[in-house]
């Protein structure tokens, strides 16, 4: 079935609540709206405003109730709404969410997926396109999930659904309306796809880079290079396997994301293949990413935003005379 | 350990009936009435102009106050010049009718920087898009405008969704605790984006929060520009006195969607609308002026016209396509670039080329 | 559009004096006095035997509730055992009292692991650290039992200082909206940590911020053992009735520093610790049982026993150093071990052999 | 002067706030009691209420009214009482503090300080032991400075508080009762400082776990390697210059520090060396870190803190055969 990456994720949550009393969605303006992104359209007509509830206004508060559902055995699906709006829930994730299991011993698991749209590409005004990712890697007890294609969006939104862990579900805005194939079985979360094979170097990236790096990738065949992209897919856990096996390979590899380079997902990325591949590596792992910006005025995204000119400007750079 | 409770309580809760000065008898105010009026009517029209203009797409997106023009006009003329107001997305009006340029109001929301215009200058803190998180602020500058000696009150815009934010009730508590010369004004719209107030709240009011912090709480009826103007003035001169702070809720309608970009039909009906453009804030007000022959029709021309004259500035002003130059992306992060920032912004450059 | 506030206001501000049962000629219940007798004499040995334990090193640190014992049992024999209790910090004896092994209940505070029991067991939620944010766990919680059907109502802890935290201030705001099945108890103690009440807050009291929620608000002297549990069981049961949620704010004192660790003479001056210890909840009821001949001596001598047995099981369970098996650092993050944490754990049991 | 870091920090309170009537300390417990540190003691006596200011305990008004007070022209200095209660203030620091001159293009400076406790190792229990230094590092439009000595401790300080900028200042709360002497002038910031010069390898750190690097290389020379220890001092700006020149003469580096490895501040510094020193490294950049795992507790937090045993096991692995 043909749909867009929101009307995926749509399904997604129908399907989950369908199957699964214990499913309740919470967030702002989800329920009659249907969210702003129309990703829960429909949902509390279908199933109730108990299941797809419009919450207060207020993200902590979300957030913790959530929390507290879970605590009695449910698996509350929350949205953020934007980005930088799941900011004030932070404490909330990082104190909470993230360590009820461990804190307990296991006795309270706390299965709750929090989807939050992220990235830029929109034309959104300031605080609706940052790349937020960082921070939930940096913290110990998340799962952190985010899809490129339209099967991924529905597979893995029901693995985090699904999953006895928290999950931060990182939807990539600007793909919402890309279009696809909707295949209900998709590799398990924590697997790392290679979208591209690709001889010369290998491209890794996630979300709403990877038709960036598909892009690349079609206009480098014209300068002789045969890129390889990987699509993460899940950046905790890592793949290492899957990424290390690729860039081994080719022995040439760049990182691309939207998020700003400094400490962003980009180091952890570079680090780890450099410790795992060292001796295979023909030049440092390259990193394209957004500057070291707060998140520009609209007008000018597109100069903050990797493309594919930044993209293979980076593998230009490879080394490629030894 | 005297632990009876204080016996102020009853003097902090709202009136039971919204503050209301048109349709009561009361004796209109030539000095301020017909000003009110006339920049209702310029308001209004900016309203209508700016939503054009994002269908034309000359702006990215604009969250109309077409219907809540009498809190954006008693807020900013309440103020003396040397107050600051804290609008939220919502306020580009009253930043306008506070001053300020009224394309340079508009940049965020244009795709322009975020901020088109000096605070500093009209002494109006950046639209904010965060919800609540400008009222902290607002209590930190007031706090300190105080601590210096200096004669300031700051004014705060909020939602009715925005109350149910933790820096809500943050700022609300330090400013009561603080006594800070500061006013709150929610403008309860009755919706945030497509959720109704009984979803949001179930207080008797949301003026009936004040109380809980030891503030008076204030209720006015919000389309009635006279009672915002009274209101807002008496806690601005409370404010100024050192008697701290006010809450103030002003009861009022969203007569547009969200933004351009919402489709209202999808959660409230035609009839609810209708109700509340029977309680049109220009019409309120232009009607009671006339009946009491304060409304001359040179000086209704006079408004109309000054308005089309907005209208036609905001067209000229959003006709072209702004420049924005790419290096500015580095040049105002910090004080002075990084060397990582001025080694980006050379690479940015070398692209550009 | 109708504007006028709701008449329920005045029903939900709390009573301008706190309520009270010692004192005021009320009968006493021969079920329940005695038994929250029992009950304080027990908390107050376990107090002190902890607080003991912390000069000896055997616990890293402890926040005493001596002073509250009051709020401590009353909020423990209020709820039935399908209730759930959301305790912070300071609350362990009230966990204790609801039956947690009462070292186990210390677990946190000896450096092991964080929640040394399962809080399904006895439907006791972890003991709470960072200042509020209990209070929406116990939101959710509740209202997702009442979804379910079942007849479960929450009670969340909190301190004076905890009402300032955003947290509190949304939580509250969901529990009314949602009218779920939860009940408030602010103990407020006059301070946190070092910080008074009058910096804290300027309202008349905490309990008028109920109104601004829709919520009652109700004012308790929290040293009256019988007037906390009556207050409590009202709540519980409004709650349970499908009535919503409630806020207490239960007047009260904390006799010792804020942990161990602090040192209360910077703040605070012994006169007013004085006057607190004049009103001693354990006195305050004792004395009314001894009035009405209700506290023979052999009732008296079996409590004190029961308490000295409480603090010899403290001293001997807490006597040698807990074994704690580094491997289970990696062993509850997740449900199963990522690749990551399998191998850091074998890198770390290579370090230990 | 031989102080300790608290006393330093202390003085260098007292200094600014002597100094520059603009300078206002605001936290939790921070006038009457002196802090729960004592960093603020006897501030509010010398200065007044007004000049340090006890507020209600809620951290994202004390930020939000401090951001407000800058805007007015002061020059808060806020406390965050513990690492882990930073996080309800982490909206306004992200979307506000660290944006506001961006957004008002210059036009609004803001400058302010955040000191916070931060790291392990004092036997705290949970959420007092954190290690957050990657979200700020993350965060564009923040400094992040962290002192490892006395020295710095009133130096840094000094500088943070008269930056035009806002500064994340985490002090290492196991280095509060460490002594040292107290010299007004130290190196500015954004300046690392070779702590000790060596051959063999480069351990880079910063705060807590310079004095760790200091005892691995005393224990080092034992097995034969002299080991350079660089201290970070400022986390943002990076100071690519001083690290790199070391480590190009080295050859070999290992980064340490207390927060997870993963996604942690040395994976943007393993990767940036690497990518600057790519043809001078014998081995990859090597991590002792924190595990990834919330804090755990403190009777096993002597197995999650890298000590000098790790850092040797780390330094043996750098390929010392080729
Ligand atoms: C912290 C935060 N969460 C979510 C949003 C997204 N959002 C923008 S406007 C809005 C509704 C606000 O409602 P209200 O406060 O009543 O103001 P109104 O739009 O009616 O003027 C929402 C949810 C936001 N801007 N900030
Ligand atoms: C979010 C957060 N900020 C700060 C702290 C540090 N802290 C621990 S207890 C305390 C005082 C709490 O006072 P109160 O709520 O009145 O409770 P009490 O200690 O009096 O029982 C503070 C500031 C914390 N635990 N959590
Ligand atoms: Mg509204
Ligand atoms: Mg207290």
């Amino acid at each position: 079935m043909t749909t867009t990456m929101a009307g995926a994720l749509n399904r997604a949550l129908r399907d989950a609540l369908a199957e699964d009393p214990a499913v309740h969605l919470l967030g702002e303006d989800i329920g009659t709206l249907g969210g702003v992104f129309r990703v829960t359209d429909g949902l509390a007509a279908e199933f109730g405003d108990e299941r797809c509830t419009d919450t207060p206004l207020a993200e902590a508060g979300i957030l913790g109730t959530a929390t507290g559902m879970a605590m009695y055995g449910l698996r509350p699906v929350v949205e953020m709404q934007f980005d930088a709006f799941a900011y004030p829930a932070f404490e909330q994730l990082v104190s909470h969410v993230a360590r009820m299991r461990n804190r307990t011993r296991g006795a309270l698991p706390l299965p709750l997926t929090v989807r939050i749209p992220y990235g830029g590409g929109i034309g959104g005004v300031e605080h609706h396109s940052d790349s937020s990712e960082a921070y939930y890697m940096a913290t110990p007890g998340l799962h952190v999930m985010t899809p490129s294609t339209v099967a991924d969006a529905y597979g893995l939104l029901r693995q985090a659904i699904a999953s006895d862990d928290p999950v931060v579900f990182l939807e990539p805005k600007r793909l919402y309306w890309a279009k696809g194939e909707l295949e209900p079985d998709v590799p398990p979360g924590g697997r790392a796809v290679l979208r591209r094979p690709g001889a010369s170097a290998t491209l890794i990236a996630y979300g709403p880079s990877v038709p960036v790096c598909l892009a690349a990738a079609e206009a480098a065949r014209e300068r002789g290079w045969d890129l390889g992209v990987v699509d993460l897919r899940t950046l905790v856990p890592f793949d290492d396997e899957t990424v290390c096996a690729e860039v081994r390979r080719t022995g040439r590899a760049v990182v691309v994301h939207e998020a700003a380079g400094f400490a962003g997902p980009g180091a952890e990325i570079a680090a780890r293949v450099t410790e795992r591949c060292f001796h295979y590596l023909a030049a440092p792992v390259g990193r394209v990413t957004g500057f070291d910006i707060p998140y520009p005025p609209p007008l000018l995204e597109r100069h903050h935003l990797p493309d594919a000119e930044r993209v293979l400007a980076a593998v230009a750079r490879l080394q490629w005379e030894d | 350990m005297d632990t009876a409770v204080d016996v102020r309580a009853g003097e902090l809760l709202p009136e039971p009936e919204p503050h209301r000065v048109l349709g009561t008898g009361a004796e209109p105010d030539p000095e301020t009435w017909p000003e009110l009026y006339r920049q209702l009517v310029r308001g209004r029209r900016y309203n209508t102009q700016a939503t054009a203009l994002t269908r034309q797409g000359r702006l990215a997106v604009y969250p109309s106050s077409t219907g809540q023009e009498a809190c954006q006009v008693a807020a900013a003329l309440a103020l003396e010049p040397r107050d600051w107001l804290f609008p939220s997305y919502r306020d580009t009006l009253a930043t306008v009718v506070r001053g300020l340029d009224p394309v340079a109001a508009l940049g965020l929301l244009r795709g322009d920087w975020h901020t088109g215009y000096d605070p500093r200058a009209l002494r109006i803190a950046p639209l904010c898009t965060p919800l609540a998180t400008q009222l902290p602020h607002a209590v930190g500058l007031a706090h300190a405008a105080r601590l210096r000696g200096d004669d300031v009150v700051a004014l705060a815009l909020v939602g009715d969704g925005g109350t149910s934010e933790g820096d809500f009730h943050e700022a609300l508590n330090f400013a009561a605790v603080w006594r800070a010369p500061v006013v709150f004004l929610v403008q309860n719209n009755g919706y945030a984006i497509s959720v109704p107030l009984a979803k949001q709240s179930a207080a008797p009011s949301l003026a009936h929060k004040a109380v809980g912090y030891g503030m008076p709480g204030r209720l006015v009826d919000g389309n009635d520009a006279p009672a915002v103007l009274g209101v807002l003035r008496q806690a601005l001169a409370r404010a100024r006195a050192g008697g701290g702070p006010t809450l103030i809720e002003a009861l009022t309608y969203r007569l547009d969607a969200h933004t351009n970009a919402d489709d209202a039909g999808r959660y409230r009906g035609d009839a609810e609308v209708a109700a509340w453009r029977d309680r049109d804030p220009l019409a309120l007000l232009g009607d009671e002026l006339r009946r009491h022959g304060l409304l001359g029709e040179e000086f209704e021309a006079a408004a109309r016209e000054e308005a089309e004259a907005l209208a036609a500035a905001l067209r000229a002003g959003l006709g072209g396509d702004p420049r924005l130059d790419p290096a500015d992306l580095f040049a105002h992060v910090f004080a002075a670039p990084t060397p990582q920032l001025r080694s980006q912004a050379a690479s940015l450059e070398v692209t550009l080329e």
